[in-house]
């Protein structure tokens, strides 16, 4: 291999599947699906106090992992390479450390890690786990918005037409879900904190809805 | 509004998740080639359309992207069951 | 039949009104008739007065399970227009067209006809090419509509938001100045009035439960109030509920009957003189003499005879208007309700024979069927009477679907109804 | 002016605060806590509006939803206008501007009154349907006589400056109505551990409780009401929802409330509120407390001003402390109704006379007023009121005993109002919206709810229970079993005790007889905002429209804006009595949402302007806006259509990008295009059954073109597929497509081939497409690259994986422009950085942005289609010309192959798609002419197919076009003529729609 990062065409087919270090090196910087709302400057100019706070968590790496649940093989892979189980229970998650998976459908996760390191995941997924499944890399594909606040139920009742309450909708919670017209998945990280996973191209669609709806609550951002 | 009990996610959801797919159990013909200009048009168009139950197909799109079978009055609206595609139903039009 | 006039009205005001005579009659049916109309909406209404009064055929029954006019035709958006895009459906829907227009004159009954106009709003450069095409093969069809652009559309409507800066700007629309809306129930009322005048015998509150067949030939119905009736021919005219008669003769359509939502506001004063229509941002409104903006929603996606739909379809309609009448926010909702209509896979109907033996069917018309009602009535009727399907009809037979001749009217028919 | 009618004490309002408002021009006064109408009275206002048929004057009749006259034009500035507001439903606040909606020239001087008088007798239900028909051409003029004097108020001709929200609930128990028995429920299912919504349509809670004097546990009904709320307030799982109508109940128990924010302060909301919000619940169980409305009596004239219904006169006596008039007479057919003569002699003004329909009235109400001496003439009847603008007077006479005809002589006496009480009707509006059918109760004379399929449970009123103590009983039953059903325990509630009035039986009588028959006595009001009257009703059912809904449509009974909450009933009545049937014989009353109406910007919610649709971005979106691309709309999203410079034309824009495309090199953003990541070992095999063409041997490293077909072979989707590996592809997809066909993949994998090995997932949002296009592509795409691009390397149709600009991409060699063509794709988040890279090293080439346009022209001289533009769902591979797209070989057959082999399918004659070249090589076909053979044939004139696709070629200096032509592939060379809108006929030669390099030298380079 002349690069470590790119495999040829045959190295690829080796490995039925093609993988790619899609990240170039520190000196390119990358843009997140907000980055024309310049959230830093916001931060440092708009409000400091209000009932919602939103917070991008922006350029983390995004996998989406399909296989069987029920293949005790495959299973036991995903908790070598993550050091965590698969959530095979519906509409749950488990985390550790920096890695978090959501279960999405009986045989989809979505699984987040630190953004320079879902190439090296990726391999080792290609590395540790056999049989039939599909490891698809989509971090530029989304973002991650951390939503927090003492509204932020309200506001998101505004939004999505899930039940939130705390008995129907506890932390660690995960659902896909129409958020207005478009989609998002949404996952309660804390009594009052919500993690908001959308996708690129409408991004900007939700950050307009998302100022516009928290009005009367006061939005402040963070960065 | 529907309040649609999804099989897979294990809870109800609104319908504004969900699509309807139209009737379930049409199987694709095996042998697309032997059937005749008739069975190739009641394969793709002809439905039992009826007032009363009905079996058909369902999606949560915007939530697991799973397809599922769904008995429902089309009368009242009310869902009888729904079970996943492969399964078949326990409720059925008399 | 008693004439009506306005002259008529000033003599029967000083009786006190007292002396009007029945607009129908409401007979026991006989035993036998030349032929049976399942169905007394509108279509089937408007079928027995074409059979009587252009086919001599009197001997003549419609069996409504409910009241007249009480289905579709008592719940659509009353929208009049003939600017389809394939010639086998232009045709139909211009023939309903020039019916329209000499409706309330010769059924003397006043079904209040208004030629306002139909806009169809184009917002993509998608729209305007499918505009181009069905308005250049309309006027090659002989039926009248021009491409108008955004400042003539805003001399038609001021007050619809045609500004560049919206969501879908419009790019500019279909205008079919014949086209406009009529008074639905005076419809089906005025046909049934005609009809009756012929002889035909209009049987309400009578449901048939089954068809009388020997030898795959129809030769009867059965009802449950009044026993087996006989009959040479049968026409079902019985709309969202087809499958129903076609399951009691052993045969499925290629239909689906979908539940289809409309609304209206309150009543108030004339603020919009013609009818709007989009099928990008999805929805269509138009003015009723009363005062209402009656506002169409698309179907719902799932198989209903509850003749309600969802909640979200009717927010997506009333977000579509909004958009397109910012001002209208402020005005108020009054009702809403839904219709069952059955659908085709290619968005036209079915007028046809069946695998049945003399027994006809009138249906599939999905948002189409009020504008059509003379038309559909007048060529169903001519088949019913010789046995043959009227040429217009011939391309709606139920069996394109075997061979694959469809007509897709997708475009043309969409949200627009 | 000074408030004549207001009592110097009592009801709820706070004389404290005194607010101004106007009406139709004037200023008046009223207090905090009145409604518009409260304060009207009080200010001895009669006229509130005129009738809508006959222009006669209307005054108001009752005090809540069920109002049908004072319907008003609200709003003090032209964007604040809120037409046919319910002046009993719209709180006072400091200058508040009303006016009545119709009359000319105002409301107590009308014109069209006159002409009501004059013409009224010519005008009978359904007089439009009678005539208006000759000359047929002056109906248009008809027509606009008649659309003027319809209508009530009038819309808003500005933009709503408010904004709406719709907020998504959902709970154990939701409670319709906090009067008692609604209160009583969510006190017992709150304390039981439930999460409760409670809503009632009032600015406070309590009901009924607050219009009378009643007590409970021997104190004012008012001090339970407060300790019940303020006990409600302490769950945090309790939501009370006051000046909030449930307007909808859907199917599976979806509820819809209306809640009215702040239209009780003023007339715009408050800087970053909400004006109104549409609560979308999903509630486990549904509690309807909706209460009763009082049914008027159907006499001669009782539309005059100062004719109420009985409990409307009490309400504002004992909620608002105001007297509507100063004399009395109370026409009742049951007990209660005494109550309003016993608040009018409290309030101190005179009670003329109390006419009981009923030969005696002996329940503990009318012992109270024989006690206090008030005069009561017992089986009798106001048969008609005099007086036009007010009540001057009516005639009373004894009626026979089953109410059907007068048998004594006629009395007038003075009056100035006049209440009436015909008994309850239940508010089952609700109940019927999900489709259940109201049953009728001969017991309570009313429809009741009728058996649902819903979660539904009713209490009080509904249920025709009018008594406080059932209704509290009602309501904690109500409460307990919502409990128990949502798996929580029982609650502990002690009741408070409520008086019991010992009470007669009522009258079952609806319409009062009047000395001459009803076709020829002083018109007799049933609905009174659609002028229906019953000699009008009875006109109907002697014409034959003996259905109810008949008779209603026929005379428009139900259908205002108050659908009929009084008059229903009495309608019914009269037609029964007409058509010789009971009440239920006749049918049944069916509502539909809404309850009362509600605005449309409420139910849009905050979906409206900027957020009516999304609009999708990609990455580099910005970069576009800040160059000046015009965009055009492709599904959702945002597409550059072309980057005009200076003050060019559009056509000069496209002529430019075109030019620099095949002279140079150009860069299209594709990024738009569905991707859809395909793995697994069936991969392939799933391929080859949803394209049209083979997939079996395409190599790892390989691109190649495939048609979508459905089942019935109709083209519906293209684009390049990629094999990544030999259990991986990339597939693409049209713009607007994407969703649908990964959709359909999804169908087809889930339900019929199941046991293929394959995952599907979308990865369109997460690849950023650069597509740069031109014989100097090569060159460009090198000086970002160290990759060998040659030709020998990097084949058309290959695709490499290496860095571009430093970020590591994945390069297709496809070309949709027939040129030399690059798409680079890289991950999203570093689309603009590549992009702008790009643009670095392509000065010296002069690399130019180009768009949707230019794209489609470049392609359309390549005579490639664009499925939706070029097809439209009747056309298959064969009619595109492309059967070299359709391999028959595959052992599977695949997704179009028996559809497109139907009779209709391989016809000759079939419209097919070719080439057109205009004889004026400067005519542009516009897109959608029709072709015809002969431009002079008559109409209609036969077409032989239209036209998909057509520019201007500034490369070829000549126009050119796509179109279909029946029977067009055989027919290359022939002459078809499109006649235009505007007479000119353009001639076009049928053509290869290949225009340029047809041996794809240029691609291949």
């Amino acid at each position: 291999m002349s690069d470590l990062n790119v495999m040829t065409p045959a190295e690829i087919a080796a490995t039925k599947a093609a993988v790619m270090d899609q990240v170039p090196g520190p000196e390119i910087q990358g843009q997140s699906p907000l980055h024309h709302a310049d959230l830093e400057s916001l931060a440092k100019q708009g409000p400091k106090t209000g009932g919602v706070h939103l917070r991008e968590h922006k350029l983390l790496g995004h996998l989406t992992l399909r296989c069987n649940p029920e293949n005790a093989d495959q299973l036991a892979a995903v908790e070598r390479v993550l050091g965590v189980a698969l959530p095979l229970q519906p509409l749950t998650s488990a985390e550790n450390g920096d890695y978090s998976i959501r279960w999405m459908s009986p045989d989809e996760w979505l699984i987040l890690v630190p953004g320079l390191e879902a190439f090296d995941i990726e391999s080792k997924f290609r590395d540790e786990m056999g049989g039939h499944y599909s490891l698809v890399n989509s971090s530029g594909g989304s973002t991650v918005l951390e939503l927090s606040g003492t509204d932020v139920v309200e506001l998101l009742k505004k939004c999505i037409p899930i039940d939130l309450h705390s008995k129907h909708f506890p932390v660690g919670k995960v659902v896909s879900t129409v958020f207005s017209k478009s989609t998002a998945i949404v996952r309660r990280t804390g009594e009052q904190r919500f993690e908001l996973i959308i996708r690129r191209s409408f991004a900007d669609y939700i950050w307009l809805w998302l100022q516009d709806a928290s009005r009367e609550f006061g939005l402040v951002i963070e960065a | 509004m529907f309040h649609i009990y999804c099989p897979h996610c294990a809870e109800y959801r609104e319908e504004e998740e969900f699509h309807a797919a139209g009737q379930a159990h049409i199987p694709r013909p095996l042998d697309p080639e032997a059937c005749s200009d008739k069975e190739w048009g009641e394969y793709m168009f002809f439905r039992k359309n009826p007032r009363g139950i009905h079996h058909e197909l369902w999606v949560h799109a915007a939530g697991c992207r799973k397809f599922f079978n769904m008995t429902r009055n089309t009368q009242t609206y009310e869902i009888k069951e729904v079970y996943k595609i492969g399964e078949q139903p326990s409720v059925v039009a008399e | 039949m008693q004439q009506y006039s306005g002259f008529g009205l000033f003599k029967h005001s000083l009786s006190h009104h007292e002396n009007w005579q029945r607009a129908w009659r409401n007979p026991t049916p006989k035993k036998k008739y030349d032929v049976i109309i399942i169905g007394g909406g509108g279509h089937g209404l408007a079928t027995a007065y074409y059979l009587a009064k252009e086919h001599g055929v009197t001997n003549v029954a419609v069996i409504e399970k409910g009241y007249l006019g009480g289905g579709n035709t008592a719940r659509n958006t009353t929208i009049v227009r003939s600017n389809y895009l394939w010639d086998e459906s232009a045709h139909l829907y211009e023939h309903a067209m020039k019916l329209w227009e000499g409706l309330s004159q010769d059924l003397n009954y006043n079904v209040m006809f208004s030629q306002r106009g139909v806009l169809n709003l184009g917002h993509t450069l998608q729209d305007m090419r499918d505009i181009e095409r069905r308005v250049n093969a309309n006027r090659l069809n002989g039926i009248d509509g021009e491409v108008l652009d955004p400042q003539s559309i805003k001399e038609i409507v001021p007050h619809m938001d045609c500004s560049a800066n919206s969501r879908y700007p419009v790019m500019g629309a279909s205008w079919q100045p014949r086209g406009g809306v009529a008074r639905h129930d005076a419809v089906a009322w005025g046909f049934a009035r005609g009809a009756d005048s012929f002889g035909v015998d209009l049987i309400q509150e009578t449901e048939v439960t089954d068809l009388i067949i020997e030898d795959d030939t129809i030769i009867g119905v059965k009802t449950n109030r009044y026993g087996d009736i006989m009959a040479d021919r049968v026409g079902s005219v019985v709309a969202g509920n087809s499958a129903v008669i076609a399951k009691m003769g052993g045969f499925e359509l290629p239909l689906e009957s979908h539940p289809l939502q409309a609304l209206v506001s309150e009543p108030i004063k004339p603020v919009l003189d013609t009818v709007v229509m989009s099928n990008h941002v999805h929805g269509y409104v138009s003015q009723s003499d009363k005062g209402d903006l009656v506002i169409g929603a698309g179907i719902d996606g799932y198989t209903g005879y509850g003749q309600r739909g969802s909640y979200p379809t009717i927010e997506h309609t009333v977000q579509a208007i909004v958009e397109l009448f910012p001002m209208f926010s402020r005005v108020r909702m009054n009702r809403q309700w839904g219709g069952i209509v059955d659908t085709c896979p290619d968005a036209c109907p079915i007028i046809s024979k069946t695998p049945v033996k003399n027994l006809f069917f009138n249906c599939g018309w999905g948002t189409g069927g009020f504008k059509a009602t003379p038309g559909a009535g007048n060529v169903f009727a001519a088949s019913l009477a010789k046995g043959e399907m009227h040429p217009l009809a011939e391309p709606f037979s139920m069996f394109r679907f075997h061979d694959g001749a469809l007509i897709d009217e997708h475009g043309a028919a969409g949200v627009a109804h | 002016m000074t408030q004549q009618n207001r009592l110097q004490s009592g009801g709820r309002i706070d004389r404290s605060k005194p607010l101004t408002f106007t009406y139709n021009g004037k200023q008046f006064s009223g207090f905090q806590g009145d409604t518009l109408a409260s304060a009207m009275l009080a200010n001895g206002i009669d006229v509130v509006g005129r009738s809508f048929k006959y222009s006669r004057p209307r005054g108001i009749v009752a005090c809540g939803a069920e109002e049908p006259n004072a319907v008003l034009q609200l709003g003090a500035t032209e964007a604040t206008q809120v037409p046919n507001v319910r002046a009993t439903q719209q709180e006072l606040f400091n200058g508040l501007v009303s006016a009545s909606t119709n009359g000319w020239p105002s409301v107590d001087n009308d014109v069209m009154g006159l002409m009501g008088k004059v013409g009224g007798s010519m005008m009978p239900p359904g007089f439009y349907y009678k005539t208006f028909m000759f000359p047929q051409s002056l109906w248009d003029t008809y027509e606009s006589m008649i659309r003027k004097a319809a209508g009530l108020g009038r819309s808003p001709l500005e933009s709503d400056p408010d904004t709406y929200d719709n907020v998504n609930q959902h709970c154990d128990v939701m409670i319709v109505g906090a009067g008692p028995a609604g209160l009583a429920a969510a006190l017992t299912a709150a304390r039981g551990g439930a999460r409760v919504i409670i809503a009632d349509e009032q600015n406070e809670f309590g009901g009924s409780l607050l219009n009378t004097k009643e007590t409970l546990d021997g104190k004012p009904a008012a001090e339970w009401v407060n300790a019940v709320v303020a006990e409600l307030a302490t769950f945090e799982d309790v939501m009370m929802l006051p000046r909030s109508t449930v307007n909808g109940y859907h199917d599976h128990n979806f509820v819809t409330i209306h809640e009215r924010c702040t239209d009780h302060l003023a007339d715009i909301a408050p800087v970053n509120q909400a004006r109104q919000k549409l609560h979308r619940v999903r509630a486990k169980w549904v509690v309807l407390a909706t209460g009763a409305h009082e049914r008027p009596l159907v006499f001669s004239n009782n539309d005059v001003p100062g004719c109420m219904v009985s409990n409307a006169v009490s309400t504002y006596i004992n909620r608002y402390g105001v007297v509507p008039g100063n004399e009395l007479v109370l026409m009742t057919t049951n007990d209660y109704g005494y109550q309003a003569a016993l608040d009018w002699d409290d309030a101190g003004r005179k009670v003329v006379a109390i006419v009981d329909t009923r030969a005696s009235g002996c329940g503990a109400r009318a012992e109270e007023a024989r006690k206090r001496g008030l005069n009561i003439i017992t089986g009798s009847a106001v048969i008609e009121v005099q007086g036009s603008k007010r009540v001057s007077g009516v005639s009373v006479a004894a009626i026979s005993a089953d109410g059907g005809k007068v048998i004594g002589s006629v009395t007038k006496l003075k009056t100035d109002t006049v209440a009436s009480s015909g008994g309850w009707s239940p508010v089952i509006h609700l109940s019927s919206h999900t489709g259940s059918r109201p049953t009728w109760d001969d017991k309570i004379v009313g429809f009741v709810p009728g058996p649902t399929v819903q979660k539904q449970l009713t209490a009080g009123g509904i249920n025709g229970q009018y008594d406080t103590a059932v209704a509290l009983k009602q309501g904690f039953d109500a409460g307990q079993k919502a409990l128990t059903e949502t798996g929580l325990s029982a609650a502990e509630v002690v009741l408070p005790k409520a008086e019991t009035l010992k009470s007669d039986t009522p009258m079952t009588l609806f319409h009062i007889p009047h000395i001459k028959p009803t076709s020829a006595a002083p018109k007799q009001f049933v609905d009174y905002q659609t002028d229906v009257t019953a000699a009008g009703i009875e006109v109907a059912c002697r014409e034959g429209y003996e259905s109810i809904e008949h008779v209603k449509r026929y005379t428009a009974m139900g259908f205002g804006t108050d659908q009929g909450k009084l008059g229903n009933i009495n309608g019914m009545a009269v037609a029964a009595k007409a058509l010789n049937k009971t009440i239920p014989e006749t049918g049944t009353t069916i509502f539909r949402p809404n309850y009362t109406p509600i605005s449309f910007g409420a139910i849009a919610g905050r979906n409206c302007g900027s957020l009516f649709d999304p609009e999708r971005y990609s990455a580099m979106h910005k970069w576009h806006v800040e160059h000046g691309a015009k965009f055009e709309d492709v599904g959702q999203w945002k597409r550059p259509w072309y980057f005009p410079q200076g003050n060019e034309t559009m056509q000069e824009s496209l002529d430019r990008e075109c030019l620099a495309v095949r002279d140079s090199v150009g860069i299209l953003d594709a990024s738009t295009l569905g991707k859809i990541d395909v793995q697994g070992k069936d991969a392939r095999e799933f391929l080859g059954r949803v394209y049209s063409n083979a997939w079996a041997k395409l190599a790892v490293g390989k691109c190649r073109y495939g048609l979508m077909c459905g089942e019935d072979g109709m083209v519906f989707d293209d684009g390049v597929s990629a094999c990544l590996g030999d259990n991986h592809f990339v597939m693409t997809t049209t713009t607007g497509g994407a969703a649908r066909v990964l959709e359909w993949l999804e169908i087809y994998h889930q339900t019929e081939w199941p046991e293929l090995e394959v995952y599907f997932n979308t990865v369109t949002d997460h690849w950023s497409t650069l597509t740069i296009s031109g014989p100097n592509s090569r060159k460009l795409l090198s000086e970002l690259t160290d990759y060998d691009l040659s030709n020998d390397n990097f084949k058309f149709m290959d695709w490499k994986q290496m860095k571009v600009a430093g970020v590591p991409a994945r390069v297709f060699r496809i070309s949709f422009t027939g040129e030399l063509s690059f798409e680079i794709n890289v991950q999203a988040n570093y689309g603009t950085h590549v992009w702008e890279k790009l643009f670095e090293a392509g000065k010296k080439y002069n690399l130019t942005p180009y768009g949707t346009e230019t794209m489609h022209i470049l392609r359309a001289e390549k005579g490639f289609i664009i499925a939706g533009q070029d097809t439209d769902g009747s056309v298959h591979p064969y009619d595109l010309g492309m059967g070299w797209c359709v391999s028959n070989q595959k052992p599977f057959s695949y997704i179009g192959k028996r559809g497109m082999n139907r009779e209709d399918c391989v016809r000759p004659n079939r419209k097919q798609l070719v080439g057109l070249k205009t004889k004026d090589p400067k005519a542009v076909i516009p897109e959608g002419a029709q072709a015809v053979l002969d431009p002079k044939a008559p109409i209609p004139m036969p077409m032989e197919g239209h036209v998909t696709s057509s520019y201007w070629s500034a490369n070829l200096g000549h126009s050119i076009a796509m179109g279909f032509i029946k029977g067009g592939l055989d027919k290359m060379g022939e002459t078809v003529f499109y006649p235009l809108a505007d007479g000119t006929v353009i001639e076009a030669e049928i053509c290869s729609p290949i225009f340029l390099d047809p041996k794809g030298e240029r691609q291949n380079v």
